[in-house]
């Protein structure tokens, strides 16, 4: 079984340093096809290790060898395969085997094809590395490996300036969090004397609460980062300007929810401090919300996307919170894959429109890429929640759980951000694949993208289709390791209109995007219509000016007061400090060397002047000898 | 009145008390040689005074080592002087100050 | 020889730079490659036959030199001290090799290799004199490579790293005689052997005023804010090569002092001055990686970078527990491996263009790919990315810290995020965006003799960052030791509870200044 | 009617007088020699001499044998006093004259040392030296000292150049005003005690438990005025640098050591009591003297142009900083001034002969004085040897280890710190790092500046023959490896210096 996993952790290694290989040589296809292969083997035997998991009910454990060990430290890699892990590793070793083949199409014409598999095959390296670990420090390994990949995949196309800013932002920013985490990974070390989870959280049980919370609080800060919450949100949005197939796996699928699973891994934690739990799940609602408005405006099709999963991830947060561990993950689960699909489709759209993101731009696209419209229109019917796709299942679960805790402010917030959802993805849907050819005023040529891409996206599809109906196998087997707790609304009637009216209302706001955006009068925003200018449309497009305010009043002054620092205080005072005692005596020695006049009489009356001051001083000595006492103890400060 | 050691020491304090002077101010280096003999002189009498106060000879014997040291400091200094007018006849102390600093 | 190795070590480098004067300059390259290489194979030898489980000194040697004075020579080699030792032999090795065009390159050689010699010494020095007397000894060399290789302002430079040191290091020479009168004091006769200096208990007034003298001389190497000014101009101005040797072992002689003296023989003081000296190197992480983004000439950039690391060097020193002391000092290795290869990286560049300034390059990504590859990996072993060698030093040194101050670690622990600001910025200044200026349009990619240096210090970078208990096993060994003796000799209860008492037991006689008198 | 005076010549104890003897026997030889034919080659006279001090020197050995048996030996009616100080400094002084002399043997004439004259004065003046230090009587103090400083103006005068004649004339002048302190010094002493023997003018002094304190101190203001101009303290100091720069380089080495230990040892003598009897006065004084002096050379040192003076002020300051022992006044420090001496004497005079093997007959155009440091810029492309040994010179002064300056400065900061002059010590410490950079400016122009002229780097080695080259190997390998003579100098002069009581 050791073999299993593995072969699932370090396939992707290979491939990513066989791709290396061909870094600097240019494009072949090798480069991409060996990568996928070892993808496919990585899938193959996680999905051996899921089957085991799932017939026989127990977990592998190995400790591959010694990392760092001193004083009574002790940091092993060792590497744990439980229905938690699994589950992750299934999702990202499927997602990425199916964005890999993908991408092959994709990156066709890229120049950095090779390079651009390396980092792939590396990301999905290091977060096998995150989701295996059986200790803090591994999982941050695979926390910090995945920022690293996604800051080489977020900056690509190293040429373009928006893309390398976008990627040194994405970093810097999950640096913040990660700041949050290792303290959080201090505090577990010097409180429970170990970073292996089992020990850890085993120890945690008698810890006092306040220790707890801040644990809590550290980790989730490091939650925040990954899983792009508010305020550390804006890096997300701009990380778009990566390939596609990268949004599609890292900025959906995969890396984003690490800090789902983060919170998940750590349940037995935050079962503790349920005060915690709360205020995660009441951000996970806001930013749910909050993203979710967001995304009903932006005229850029990946950020719409990017918004929603930021909604999405917001719903996990508040499974999560709620301590609805098995929930978030199922959900978890199930988004990864329609909103994979949906990137990658939108992937398809920017090939055909030759990276147009501009939704408005396009239109009545339907009829050249059937393919790719019905794939995105399921997608968006997934998301949106309908029944019997993935959606419905893992969301509609998620509102359930929140009205059954009886936290209803969250419940109506999310169950209107469901609406929120049905209408945003809809508006794209219509925008790109229906109403007018707008796209011809533009003089596009679109065309479906290889069948092969459209074959290797098909398995996601299925997927974001019948995925719900794994619920209770699933629950059965998670919850050998989470908390089991069923979320149902025991009054039948209270159960049917809940399910019924959000049903309703997805479908309502569904079709009142489809006649928004479908009618002939529908064209591109110049900037002058009454709705543009209204303050609410302002407030969304402008992300609600965050990115202004951190670019205002966090960056420039952090920039301005390097200078400070450095042409100010370095150089102009702890510098000139020094500069200025070697002056001193510099300059003692010009101001008196005229003291040598070199005439012969000016030198006698030196002589005769020190003999003469020796002379008073004697005399008042002498005069001072009788009260010598006195004397002695003000001269001992001088030692003497 | 009887003249007593003090008077002595007095006199001799005052000779070199002149002589000091004279070495502060004497531009010529001529005058200058002679107002260190005063120095030396002032002292000797003091000497002498003191070692008959005492009636031992130590002083006196004193005395003369510093007579015979003046005059060969007398001597060298002559002959450096001599010198110094030969290259540059006069033997004015400001001419001699090529070095400084 | 085994008896002998150390000083084998210690003088071989220079009886070849004497030699050195009779080979003929053009072959002086390859002369001085096969020597520094013989002295990196002796190194690596000591490390084969060095006993990982002993925690005390090793291949001890002692001569005497003024016993009257209590003056001998005595070298010996801990866990701490080992790996030190190899780097600089490493160091040189390559160094020398990958020297660059340089003119009169048979004196560059040979002052090499003098510097070589007393950079082994200090570290295996283990009497106070001796150890001075290296110290001391190895601002000669330097100041000559500065002042002669080095760039406009090379004098000011070179002779403003001179006095400062040498200025901090005769305060802390007081100190030492200081000490060594203590200890006549205290047990009727003159020593200056660190190993008899460790049996002394001080009153803690004592130790304080002479953990400041020793402080001076150390602060200054290492450098420490606010004494750091010297070094941005002795690394803007030195020669490739000699910023590559300053950064990596040179700075390392303070942090090493540190723990050599400081520590083991003022622990009362060490924990009174424990907060003070977090502060200061709280400061020099942050204040001097803002100074650095704000540079605009990446030499610039990494000699601040250097001081911000040294800070987390200095706290987890500071730290006074097993886990930061060690995390200090694997992260001292890992800073030279890591500094010493940006700074190699720079001088590549430099080579090439003969600029540093980073408004001249740009795109360098698309020209020079293996370059900017070496170049981002360095970086992240900069900016601490977890399996990069500068991580594990990084995590355990705040680690430890985080034991004796849960605030100040938390600021400590910004190093990760504004250290990632300015090398993030640096990186994208010079290697993002598109190819302006049409010199950089066809620079030539990294050649042999650069990747001779390169390849090894990446290879290190990594092997070191996934499997360090080789390094780490003997310095913890070692550093065990240390602190058990520290936590032996502390008298005040707060140094007792700060300091963690090791299960062994560690024999010092308990006569101190008092009962002398 | 006067009684017979019968002095057994046992008691007597002449062995006392030989090693004075020994080289005004010497120098009469010279003398005579001249008269029957004249005209001799100086080396003639370069190996007598160096023959004669060979002599004094084996009988210095002869007498540190005797003392290291018996002890401090009195003679000739008890004026002479052979202990431990009188044998080490005669050490320094013989040693250091032998290493001078054949300094004479340069390649370029410079018609001092073809007069007999220049040896036979040099001959004299180091028995006068050695009178100094060997006698606890003023008056023979006086004497000697004025035996040597007239014999040594001369020699100052004979370089026979301007500059040489002013510097005599300075310094001869400034002498005697000292001479005449000296004089008016001792008079009081006697007035006082009715008597000019050091030791029993101590005696007086405590027995009547200092009762007119007030005439003690002006007394010893005058003393230490005549002290303070022969070993140059500021602001007696005015004469050096000027001396120095008209005597030759050679010369200026000479006096940079030998004068200045013969004072010191006067010195050590006559205050070592006063130290001892808690007069404050003193104490502070000496203080001030010894850190103005220390500091203000080096501040001077700092801003000159000229190597020759630098090295002038620099001489000052070590003086300073050696006074330093006096006013701590423990064994330690006193051996300390020792070591610190000896060692100081190879280095020193290895810098000033560096100097002069590489001085002109006439400056270039394009150089202000002798050795500016111009002259030397980029000396190590052209004669990298010499650049190194005199950068070796450089660092051992600046006190870096292990060269052999190190080991004094070293030795006398910590006798610092256990005399408990502890701020004293850090001004020391903090001094020598002053002291650095000047030493530094000479490096850098060696070995990091570019020639200011083109020249061959003939001119660095320009007076160099074999005699110079040796005397300065030996005075190199004395400074490399001092460390490996220190220990034994170490015990031999505590010990000396322990058994003559100080």
């Amino acid at each position: 079984m050791e073999l299993f996993l593995y072969t699932a952790l370090f396939s992707p290694l290979v491939g990513s340093l066989f791709a290396a290989l061909f870094g600097a040589s240019p494009k072949t296809k090798i480069a991409g096809v060996v990568p996928s292969i070892m993808l496919g083997v990585s899938l193959l035997s996680s999905t051996i290790l899921l089957v085991l998991v799932l017939t026989t009910g127990h977990t592998i454990h190995v400790e591959m060898m010694t990392w760092m060990a001193t004083g009574n430290l002790y940091i092993p890699f060792g590497f744990v395969v439980d229905q938690v892990s699994v589950t992750m590793m299934m999702v990202v070793t499927l997602v990425s085997t199916v964005v890999h083949v993908y991408a092959i199409g994709y990156m066709d014409h890229d120049k950095g094809f090779n390079r651009f598999f390396s980092y792939l095959s590396a990301f999905v390296f290091s977060m096998m590395i995150l989701v295996m670990s059986d200790n803090f420090a591994g999982l941050f390994i695979g926390w910090e490996g995945v920022g690293l990949c996604s800051w080489l995949l977020i900056g690509f196309w190293y040429h373009k300036e928006s893309a390398s800013w976008a990627a040194n932002e994405a970093f810097i920013m999950n640096r913040i969090a990660d700041l949050g985490m290792l303290i959080g990974i201090f505090l577990i070390y010097w409180n429970t004397g170990t970073l292996q989870y089992d020990g850890a959280f085993a120890a945690m049980a008698n810890l006092d609460a306040s220790t707890l919370t801040w644990i809590g609080i550290f980790l989730f800060v490091g939650a925040m980062g990954k899983s792009a919450q508010f305020p550390l949100h804006t890096w997300l949005a701009d990380a778009m300007e990566g390939p596609t197939p990268v949004s599609a796996l890292i900025h959906a699928a995969t890396m984003v929810t690490a800090g789902v699973y983060l919170v998940v891994r750590a349940n037995e934690l935050y079962a503790l401090i349920p005060h915690i739990g709360l205020f995660i799940a009441s951000l996970g609602a806001f930013v749910a919300i909050f993203a979710a408005s967001m995304a009903l405006v932006n005229r850029d099709i990946k950020r719409v996307i990017a918004y929603s999963t930021l909604s999405q991830l917001g719903y996990m947060f508040v499974a999560a919170g709620l301590g609805a561990y098995w929930v978030a993950l199922f959900h978890l689960m199930a988004h990864a894959f329609f909103k994979a699909l949906l990137f990658l489709g939108a992937g398809n759209v920017m090939h055909a429109m030759d990276s147009e993101l501009d939704p408005f731009k396009m239109g009545g696209l339907g009829k050249k890429m059937k393919g790719t419209m019905i794939m995105m229109t399921l997608a968006s019917v997934a998301l949106a929640g309908i029944y019997p796709f993935a959606g419905f299942f893992s969301k509609d679960l998620i509102l359930e759980v929140g009205f059954v805790e009886h936290h209803y402010i969250i419940y109506t917030v999310l169950l209107f951000t469901a609406g929120l959802t049905a209408f945003y993805s809809f508006r794209i849907v219509a925008l790109i694949f229906h109403g007018e050819e707008r796209y011809k005023l533009f003089g596009f040529h679109p065309h479906e993208a290889y069948k092969f891409m459209l074959v290797a996206m098909s398995p996601l599809l299925v997927l974001a289709i019948i995925a719900g109906s794994f619920k209770m196998t699933y629950f059965d087997m998670v919850t050998y390791v989470l908390p089991a707790t069923e979320y149902h609304v025991h009054n039948h009637l209270v159960y049917w209109i809940m399910t019924i009216g959000t049903q309703l209302f997805v479908i309502l706001s569904i079709f009142y995007a489809y006649k928004k955006y479908t009618s002939r009068d529908v064209k591109v925003p110049d900037g002058t219509s009454a709705m543009e200018n209204s303050f609410k449309y302002k407030l969304l497009i402008n992300q609600y000016y965050i990115p202004y305010f951190y670019e205002e009043y966090l960056v420039k002054p952090y920039r301005e007061l390097s200078e400070i620092f450095w042409t100010k205080i370095d150089q102009k005072i702890v510098d000139a400090t020094v500069d200025g005692i070697a002056n001193v005596f510099y300059q003692t020695g010009e101001k008196t060397r005229v003291m040598q006049s070199g005439n012969l009489s000016t030198m006698l009356k030196w002589m005769v002047a020190g003999t003469v001051a020796l002379l008073s001083l004697a005399v008042v000595f002498g005069l001072a000898a009788r009260h010598s006492g006195e004397i002695k103890i003000f001269l001992s400060g001088l030692g003497v | 009145m009887e003249i007593g050691l003090n008077h002595y020491l007095v006199l001799s304090t005052i000779l070199f008390a002149i002589g000091l002077v004279g070495v502060m101010r004497r531009k010529n280096l001529l005058m200058l040689f002679f107002a260190t003999e005063i120095l030396l002189n002032a002292v000797n009498i003091s000497f002498a005074a003191i070692s008959h106060y005492y009636g031992d000879l130590t002083g006196q014997m004193f005395v003369f080592f510093v007579i015979a040291i003046a005059a060969s400091e007398v001597a060298v200094g002559l002959g450096l002087l001599i010198v110094w007018h030969k290259k540059h006849n006069n033997i004015d102390l400001d001419n001699m100050s090529t070095m400084r600093g | 020889m085994l008896d002998h190795i150390l000083s084998i070590l210690i003088f071989f480098p220079a009886l070849a730079a004497m030699l050195g004067f009779v080979v003929h300059k053009d072959s002086m390259r390859a002369y001085g490659t096969a020597v520094a290489t013989i002295e990196f194979a002796l190194s690596l030898w000591l490390w084969f036959v060095f006993d990982a489980n002993v925690s005390g000194m090793q291949f001890m040697e002692q001569i005497a030199l003024v016993p009257t004075f209590g003056i001998n020579y005595i070298v010996g080699v801990d866990g701490i001290s080992l790996f030190i030792i190899i780097l600089a032999a490493f160091f040189t090795m390559i160094g020398i090799a990958s020297l660059g065009e340089t003119k009169d390159v048979k004196n560059m050689i040979i002052t090499l290799l003098f510097l070589q010699m007393t950079m082994v010494g200090v570290f295996a020095a283990l009497d106070a004199m001796v150890f001075y007397l290296f110290w001391e000894l190895s601002l000669v060399p330097m100041l000559y490579i500065i002042g002669a290789w080095g760039g406009p302002l090379r004098i000011y430079a070179s002779v403003k790293f001179f006095l400062y040191t040498f200025a901090g290091s005769l305060v802390m020479l007081v100190g030492m005689l200081f000490m060594a009168y203590f200890y006549y004091q205290a047990t009727g006769e003159w020593s200056f052997a660190i190993l008899d200096w460790y049996r002394l208990i001080l009153p803690e007034s004592f130790q304080i005023w002479l953990f400041v003298a020793f402080f001076f001389g150390f602060a200054i190497k290492v450098p420490m804010f606010p004494f750091h000014t010297w070094l941005p101009y002795a690394h803007g101005q030195a020669p490739t090569i000699g910023s590559v040797i300053l950064a990596a072992i040179l700075l390392k002689m303070g942090t090493y002092a540190f723990i050599r003296f400081s520590l083991p023989l003022f622990p009362d003081a060490s924990v009174y001055f424990m907060y003070p000296i977090a502060i200061l190197a709280i400061i020099m992480i942050i204040y001097t990686a803002m100074v650095a983004y704000a540079q605009k000439d990446i030499k610039q950039v990494v000699a601040y970078s250097s001081v911000s690391h040294m800070g987390v060097i200095i706290l987890g020193t500071f730290a006074l527990n097993v886990e930061g002391i060690s995390g200090s000092i694997f992260l001292m290795i890992a800073h030279g491996v890591v500094s010493g290869a940006l700074f190699l990286l720079v001088g590549v560049i430099y080579d090439r263009r003969h600029t540093k300034y980073m408004s001249e390059f740009g795109g360098l990504a698309s020209v020079m790919p293996r370059y900017a590859t070496i170049f981002g990996l360095m970086l992240m072993a900069s900016v601490g990315l977890p399996l990069t060698i500068n991580f594990v030093g990084e995590f355990l040194s705040l680690l430890g810290f985080y034991k004796q101050s849960h605030i100040l670690t938390l600021l400590a622990g910004t190093a990760i995020i504004v250290g990632a600001i300015y090398m993030l910025a640096a990186y994208k200044k010079m290697f993002f965006g598109v190819v302006t200026k049409e010199e950089n349009k066809n620079l030539p990619d990294v050649n042999k003799r650069e990747l001779i240096a390169l390849i090894p210090l990446a290879i290190i970078t990594v092997w070191l960052g996934i499997y360090p208990k080789p390094v780490l096993g003997p310095i913890n060994t070692s550093v065990e030791s240390v602190v058990g003796l520290m936590h032996e000799k502390a008298i005040t209860k707060e140094a007792k509870s700060r300091i963690p008492s090791i299960g062994k037991d560690i024999k010092i006689s308990r006569n101190s200044v008092e009962e002398a008198h | 009617m006067l009684s017979a005076v019968n002095v057994s010549i046992e008691s007597l104890n002449l062995m006392t007088l030989v090693p004075m003897l020994i080289p005004i026997v010497g120098a009469l030889l010279i003398i005579v020699i001249e008269l029957i034919k004249s005209s001799q080659d100086k080396s003639l006279y370069v190996m007598l001499s160096l023959l004669i001090l060979g002599i004094d020197f084996a009988f210095l050995l002869e007498s540190a044998g005797i003392f290291e048996k018996n002890g401090t030996v009195m003679g000739v009616f008890d004026v002479m006093l052979i202990d431990g100080l009188a044998i080490l400094s005669q050490f320094i002084i013989v040693g250091a004259s032998m290493l001078f002399i054949p300094l004479a043997l340069t390649h370029k004439r410079f018609h001092e040392f073809s007069y007999p004259e220049f040896f036979a004065l040099f001959l004299f003046m180091i028995s006068g030296f050695q009178f100094m230090v060997a006698t606890d009587n003023l008056i023979l103090v006086f004497v000697g000292l004025e035996t040597a400083s007239l014999a040594l103006y001369t020699l100052i005068a004979m370089h026979n150049r301007d500059k040489s004649f002013e510097a005599a004339v300075k310094y001869f002048t400034m002498g005697a005003l000292a001479a005449g302190f000296f004089s008016f010094g001792s008079m009081i002493f006697y007035a006082l005690t009715g008597s000019v023997e050091i030791n029993q003018i101590a005696e007086v002094l405590s027995a009547n438990g200092y009762a007119d304190i007030g005439f003690v101190l002006i007394g010893v203001t005058f003393l230490l005025a005549s002290f303070g101009f022969k070993l140059s303290m500021v602001p007696f100091h005015t004469w050096t640098p000027d001396v120095y720069e008209g005597s030759s380089a050679a010369l200026a080495g000479y006096m940079s050591i030998v004068p200045k230990i013969a004072a010191f040892i006067v010195a050590m003598r006559f205050f070592e009591f006063l130290i001892h009897s808690g007069v404050v006065w003193l104490e502070v004084i000496l203080y001030i003297g010894v850190v103005v002096t220390m500091t203000m050379a080096n501040v001077w040192a700092l801003v000159q142009t000229d190597v020759k003076r630098m090295l002038a002020y620099s001489s000052i300051s070590h003086a300073g900083f050696v006074m330093a022992a006096i006013l701590i006044g423990t064994t330690q420090s006193n051996s300390a001034l020792f070591l610190y001496w000896i060692l100081f004497s190879f280095t020193n005079l290895g810098s000033f002969s560096m100097l002069w093997i590489s001085r002109q007959k006439n400056l270039p155009a394009h150089q202000q004085s002798d050795h500016s440091y111009d002259k030397f810029a980029g000396m190590v492309k052209t004669s990298p040897v010499a650049a190194s040994i005199m950068a070796l010179f450089m660092l051992s002064l600046a006190g870096l280890p292990p060269f052999a300056l190190f080991w004094g400065k070293m030795y006398m900061i910590s006798s610092a710190i256990t005399g408990g002059y502890t701020v004293l010590a850090l001004i020391m410490a903090l001094n020598s790092a002053i002291a650095g950079y000047y030493y530094l400016k000479l490096i850098v122009y060696m070995f990091m500046k570019e020639p200011v002229v083109e020249n061959n780097g003939h001119v660095y080695v320009a007076n160099a023959t074999l005699p110079l080259k040796t005397i300065i190997g030996i005075a190199a390998i004395g400074t490399i490896f001092a460390f490996v003579a220190v220990n034994g100098l170490l015990e031999l002069i505590t010990a000396f210096v322990y058994n003559s009581g100080y």
